[in-house]
């Protein structure tokens, strides 16, 4: 029984990091946008979410927090799915004409600056405080059923990590994607044959953070509490590691590199203490991330389920 | 609210640092034509090998100097010639994922190393003299002093030499420079050189006026980042000047606004500078 | 450092060994903890290892480990202890899979988790009925959280009770006007709040509230700031990492402000990083728990098995331990419901007071009540699983802390 | 009748001149050629008109509509569609996707239609699938449909380009050196096919030339550019007979 919590948990994480992975495809892999962001979008819709279905909590002298609404959880979900893609779309909107490697600063700075608001304005957000007590959606009727509750929010997740990549993978494949792909390619292609190019990156980037914003909505109501703390770039940079080793461009890899990055960490909890630098596990773990991205761009930069033909052709000829 | 000079001297410091430090990151730019998100790892790195020579093997602090900016250079070629030189035809947005790859790897090996939390350089924290009601330190005045040698050195090399000629045009164009005869690998190699010791510079000058942290670079990456892009990214002159802007509206920022924002200062000026001045300060940038 | 670690995974280690035989004991058993066979007991331990506080997990574990050296050699009822330990990287995520790891290792216990993710497994905890007592969580979020029901205790006072001895230390000196400035986290804000709401409530002035960034390069405008506000005492809350650095900046600025430092910075260690010269000169004080009875004997044997001093929340880690083990030798098994029945009645007054398992354990034995007086604390709960103890004001002198006063926990629960 | 009207064009770049005065009709139906030796300016017109530069000066008139400062896309929906000097086929997509990005007014181009494939994308996209055989197969590319179009050679990639600028049916097709690179049996079935779709489509083409034969054998009218200035405009006879051109083409040449 123990043994199928701990995979429902971790199947829980996998299937929220995937959502990530597969905002963060749509940006990087479709449209070859750079999102160093992806971490603000989750936060956006993990505290959206969660202080839409919160009462104020008078809790006394620390999380002065005065803005609260109880809301269902279901719209404060929609809400935090909602917000994200606006945020998304702000930061687009100042930044999208930028080349590659300026999104990428615009978009970090503008992660931070989320953060650090998150961080210091204790009315909205309880601050460095913890934000607790988030509902579970459902908990009551949950529990007079057979399964339990982690199975239930397995299932709930999933679901929706299967019905968004549905969506995902018709709207890569469809002509919406054939534009996002043209801009990934070229620009001035794209340009040249009428797209408004401004205007899909925006849609692009609106529309992956909006699901960043559903896989935070989604923690959120899991986890019971949220801080700043769980919303640092490092998880940008893991998601990043995920869709790079899944395969950029590839919807089934987004989902497959999150699951490995998810479970390897998992599996690395097993490593007995009495192992050498038991100690520096935690960080020789993330030395491990490290590598991984780089040498899978080297010697795999489609990726485990990218398309290597895509990746190679023209470039044989050059210009 | 009047304005205490002390801020303003506690920003030309933080700007002196801020500024060597943006000068490393844009001659490598300037080269390789990529944001090196591990450069502010190089800075660790460079504090972290004069920490152990300083503080771990006794030795004076001279030494311990010399040591970080020659290990951080010869760490950076290493750095290049293990990861980066594999890379050297790919698209900047490639290098820069990779570097992220270089940054996680470094960053983390720090802390396997000398463990996750802060430490000094073995110098004595002592009240600091006081001039006009400004408080200064023997090391702040060290950081200053050594930072506008370095500025100057920088400019002299780029102006003077040929190696620094080259550095130059090879910035504006390389392609250009491959043409006409310049070894671009050896002028790579130069770089890696300068820009590796300039990063263990900064980074020492860094733990020298706060503290060494393993995260020391990566968190004052943003205004360095702000710094070179203010000033137009792989123009050194703008980023020095940058550099100083940047820190000292950092520090006089808590005058006006929560301290605790005073890190948005240089966030805000990146997003600003970037969206309004794509080209920097004195508008000659290469792209 | 590196040796004092080197012989903490040493203990292990040796634990380790015996295990394995155990762990077929420890499969099949239900989901309330593997308390049967003849292995040895599974304890958990679920702290920040690295990241932000992963200063913290350390120096807990290797106070745990002294208990668990004695502990190991008494046994429980025949049966060893081996501890599983779970790294919280201090995030809510990574604590919540390290729990779930835990609970699927069917712990018996579990050394609990600081204040940063611990809201977080409020209802896990309870949902596992999982007995979890916490060695660093100060949180004021706490105070009405604990005790049997929720199977959650911890072995380190409230920031409420510590805030007040700081403040009646600066009251107590004629101190009128207070700057407050903490590091801009969880922990710190709750300690500086418990500060100031005390200072404040006594008639005291609350001067500034400057919040000191995480990873800052400097804090001297904040130094300065405080300066500026013509406060007559400042009150600074910090872990070890940016009190140095605030310290630094304090001293360099040449100010003579009397200085409070927070609870976590009362160690040698903060002393040998900023040195202990300077902090003698300094007008510096802090306020920790007046060391439990025990403290004596278990700095003497950390010293003995890790050739250095306890670090903070070294002693809540020992107390935690000892605390699990002599509750799961007075209720005759060594599981979940166990233990937590039993915590209570082995930590509280009436009974033969002890201060180590072996004392706990042969009165125990013997058919007595005890009366845990720990290292950290004397460890009397109430009835939110909160210790409530005396408190000390201390300052450095020749390179240690020297208690200058001590407040009773009367004095500070009234 | 006027297509495309251009007056007194004028860009500078960092204080030189790239373009200075520049004025020309392009009539309906028309083959307008516009030739030049090296740094006449062409390519700058070129720019100007399709929206990647804005001018300094002048005025740009697209049937009838001020179209100066509309970008390059918003020039592309109304009919004036480019191709460019090295040809930019998308790589990493296949033949037939890159015909049938070309494709204008897509319903399915839109995000939520796309992934609920509603709003008639299914009954478009198979129509302009039909239009895009058509022209792969006249293009003879038709066998090439599911490969990337990184893989064509030089001149299946010239084709294509010039088979993805039909997709999106334009009034006004801007060519940048079509002739670039282009083997001389491959040029001779280009023209005959601009020819062809001057008289079947009723279309209208401007091209910017280093060819000087080729824009010869098929312009209506012919633009000589020098120096950023337009030198001499008329028949091709004409042009060819103006001794400012010679002069600046042996100046420019040598």
């Amino acid at each position: 029984m123990a043994l199928l919590d701990l995979l429902l948990v971790v199947g829980i994480i996998a299937g929220v990091y995937s959502l990530l992975a597969i905002g963060m495809n749509i940006h990087w892999g479709d449209t070859g946008l750079l999102n160093f962001a992806h971490a603000a979008f989750f936060a956006v819709g993990a505290y959206t979410s969660a202080i839409l279905t919160t009462p104020v909590l008078e809790t006394g002298l620390l999380a002065e927090r005065v803005v609260g609404f109880d809301l269902p959880v279901v719209a404060g979900i929609a809400a935090g799915t909602v917000l994200a893609a606006g945020l998304g779309f702000v930061i687009a909107t100042t930044s999208v004409r930028l080349e590659g490697d300026y999104l990428a600063m615009v978009t970090l700075s503008s992660a931070e600056l989320v953060r650090l608001v998150i961080h210091n304005e204790a009315w909205l957000t309880t601050g460095a405080q913890t934000l607790k007590n988030i509902p579970r959606p459902l908990e009551s009727t949950v529990t007079t059923l057979p399964v339990s509750y982690d199975l239930f929010y397995f299932l709930l997740v999933w679901g929706l990590v299967a019905v968004t990549y549905l969506l995902f993978e018709r709207m890569s494949s469809g002509p919406f994607g054939r534009v996002l792909h043209a801009i990934r390619e070229n620009d001035d292609v794209a340009l040249a044959l009428g797209k408004d190019v401004s205007r899909f990156k925006l849609k692009s980037f609106a529309i992956g953070a909006g699901v960043a914003g559903l896989a935070g909505s989604l923690w959120a109501h899991y986890v019971y509490a949220i801080s700043p703390v769980m919303f640092l770039p490092s998880l940008t940079f893991l998601i990043w590691t995920a869709v790079i080793l899944g395969g950029a461009g590839s919807y089934a890899g987004a989902i497959l590199g999150a699951v490995v990055i998810v479970v390897l960490r998992q599996v690395t909890r097993f490593i007995p203490g009495s192992v050498p630098f038991a100690d520096q596990l935690p960080y020789i773990r993330l030395m491990f991330v490290g590598v991984v991205l780089v040498v899978v761009l080297y010697y795999r930069p489609e990726g485990l389920l990218g398309n290597a033909q895509r990746l190679q052709a023209g470039t044989s000829e050059g210009e | 609210m009047v304005l205490d000079p002390q801020f303003v001297w506690n920003g030309i410091v933080v700007g002196s640092i801020i500024s060597v430090s943006a000068l490393g990151l844009t001659l490598i730019f300037g080269i390789l034509n990529f944001i090196n998100i591990a450069y502010g790892d190089y800075m660790a790195t460079g504090a972290y090998i004069a920490f152990a020579v300083n503080a771990q093997m006794g030795l004076p602090l001279v030494v311990a100097i010399a040591a970080g900016v020659g290990g951080m250079a010869a760490g950076a070629v290493l750095v290049d010639k293990v990861v980066f030189e594999h890379f050297r035809t790919s698209s900047p947005v490639t290098l820069l994922i990779v570097s992220i790859g270089v940054a996680f790897f470094i960053r983390n090996l720090i802390r396997a190393v000398w463990g996750p939390s802060g430490n000094f350089y073995d110098v004595p924290i002592e009240a600091n003299p006081s001039l006009f009601g400004v408080r200064y330190s023997v090391e702040q005045v060290s950081i200053i002093i050594a930072s506008l040698l370095l500025l100057a050195a920088v400019y002299v090399l780029l102006r003077r030499t040929r190696i620094g000629i080259a550095m130059r045009a090879a910035s504006d164009d390389r392609t250009l420079t491959r043409i006409r005869g310049v070894d671009t690998e050896r002028l790579v190699l130069y770089v890696w050189i300068a820009g590796g010791a300039i990063a263990g510079l900064g980074g020492i000058m860094l733990g020298l006026d706060a503290q060494i942290r393993p995260n020391m670079g990566f968190t004052t990456l943003i205004p360095i980042f702000a710094a070179t892009i203010l000033g137009g990214i792989g123009d050194p002159k703008g980023a020095v000047a940058g550099g100083f802007a940047i820190g000292i509206l950092q520090e006089v920022s808590v005058v006006v606004i929560p301290s605790e924002y005073k890190f948005a200062v240089a966030l805000a000026a990146l997003i600003i500078g970037l969206l309004l001045r794509p080209d920097g300060l004195f508008g000659e940038a290469t792209r | 450092m590196v040796d004092g670690r080197f012989s903490r995974r040493q203990v292990v280690k040796t634990v380790g060994v015996g295990g394995i035989v155990g762990l077929a004991g420890c499969a099949g058993s239900g989901g309330s903890g593997g308390g049967s066979g003849d292995g040895p007991i599974p304890v958990g331990t679920l702290a920040p290892f690295s990241q932000g506080l992963g200063w913290v997990g350390p120096n807990a574990a290797r106070g745990r480990d002294v208990a668990l050296q004695s502990i190991n050699e008494e046994t429980i009822m025949g049966r060893e202890v081996e501890i599983n330990e779970q790294d919280t990287e201090t995030n809510p995520q990574a604590a919540v899979s390290g729990f779930t790891t835990l609970n699927e290792a069917e712990v018996v216990a579990m050394l609990g988790p600081s204040s940063s993710v611990i809201p977080n497994l409020f209802q896990p905890i309870r949902d596992a009925q999982l007995p979890t007592l916490s060695v660093s969580a100060g949180t004021i979020q706490m105070d009405d959280v604990g005790g049997p029901e929720e199977y959650l205790w911890r072995t380190v006072p409230s920031d409420a009770i510590a805030g007040r001895a700081q403040g009646q230390y600066a009251l107590s000196q004629d101190f009128t006007s207070m700057a407050v400035t903490y590091k801009n986290d969880k922990g710190s804000q709750s300690f500086s709040a418990s500060v100031a709401d005390y200072f404040t409530g006594q008639g005291g002035d609350q001067a500034a509230d400057v919040p000191l960034e995480n990873n800052a390069d400097s804090y001297r405008s904040e130094v300065q700031e405080i300066i500026d506000s013509g406060a007559d005492v400042i009150s600074m809350t910090a872990g070890t990492e940016v009190s140095a650095l605030f310290m630094q900046n304090y001293i360099q600025a040449g100010t003579d402000i009397p200085l409070f430092l927070g609870n976590d910075v009362l160690t040698p260690d903060f002393i040998e990083r900023v040195g202990a010269d300077v902090l003698a000169e300094s007008p510096v004080f802090g306020q920790a728990p007046a060391p439990g009875p025990a403290f004596d004997q278990f700095e003497q044997r950390h010293r003995d098995l890790h050739d250095e001093a306890p670090g903070t929340f070294g002693a809540a880690g020992y107390d935690a331990m000892n605390l699990i083990a002599l509750a799961a030798v007075r209720g005759g098994a060594a599981d979940r419901q166990t233990i937590t029945q039993n915590i209570n009645p082995v930590a509280r007054p009436d009974g033969t007071e002890v201060s180590t398992f072996a004392e706990g354990k042969s009165e125990l034995e013997a058919g007595n009540e005890i009366n845990y007086q720990g290292a950290s604390n004397p460890q009397n709960f109430d009835q939110n699983g909160d210790p409530v103890g005396p408190f000390s004001v201390l300052e450095v002198e020749d390179g240690s802390w020297v208690k200058l006063t001590t407040f009773s926990a009367d004095e500070l629960t009234t | 009748m006027t297509l495309l009207s251009v007056d007194g064009l004028r860009k500078t770049f960092g204080g030189i001149v790239a373009v200075e005065d520049v004025s020309f009709d392009v009539d309906r139906k028309e083959i307008v050629g516009v030739i030049g030796p090296n740094g006449a300016g062409k390519s700058t017109t070129f720019r100007l008109l399709t929206g990647f530069h804005t001018p300094d000066a002048g005025r740009v008139e697209f049937a009838g509509e001020d179209v100066t400062d509309l970008s390059p896309d918003a020039r592309a929906r109304r009919g004036m569609i480019r191709t460019f000097q090295i040809a930019q086929e998308l790589t990493g997509m296949p033949v037939m996707q890159n015909m049938l990005l070309a494709a204008q007014g897509h319903p399915g181009e839109r995000a939520l239609t796309s992934a609920l494939g509603v709003g008639g994308t299914d009954a478009f996209e198979a129509e302009q699938r039909d239009r895009a055989e058509e022209l792969l197969k006249l293009l003879e590319l038709w066998e090439l449909r599911d490969e990337y179009a990184g893989n064509l050679s030089g001149g299946q990639r010239k084709l294509l380009e010039l088979g993805r600028s039909l997709m999106a049916d334009p009034d006004l097709l801007l060519l940048d050196e079509p002739m670039a690179g282009v083997n001389p049996d491959l040029t001779d079935r280009l023209l005959e096919r601009i020819l062809d779709l001057r008289d079947q489509r009723d279309m209208t083409f401007l091209f910017v030339e280093h060819d000087i034969d080729a824009v010869m054998r098929i312009s209506d009218t012919v633009v000589g550019m020098h120096n950023g200035a337009v030198l001499s405009m008329g028949s091709p006879a004409e042009v060819q007979s103006d001794d400012r051109m010679l002069e600046a083409y042996l100046g420019g040449e040598i």
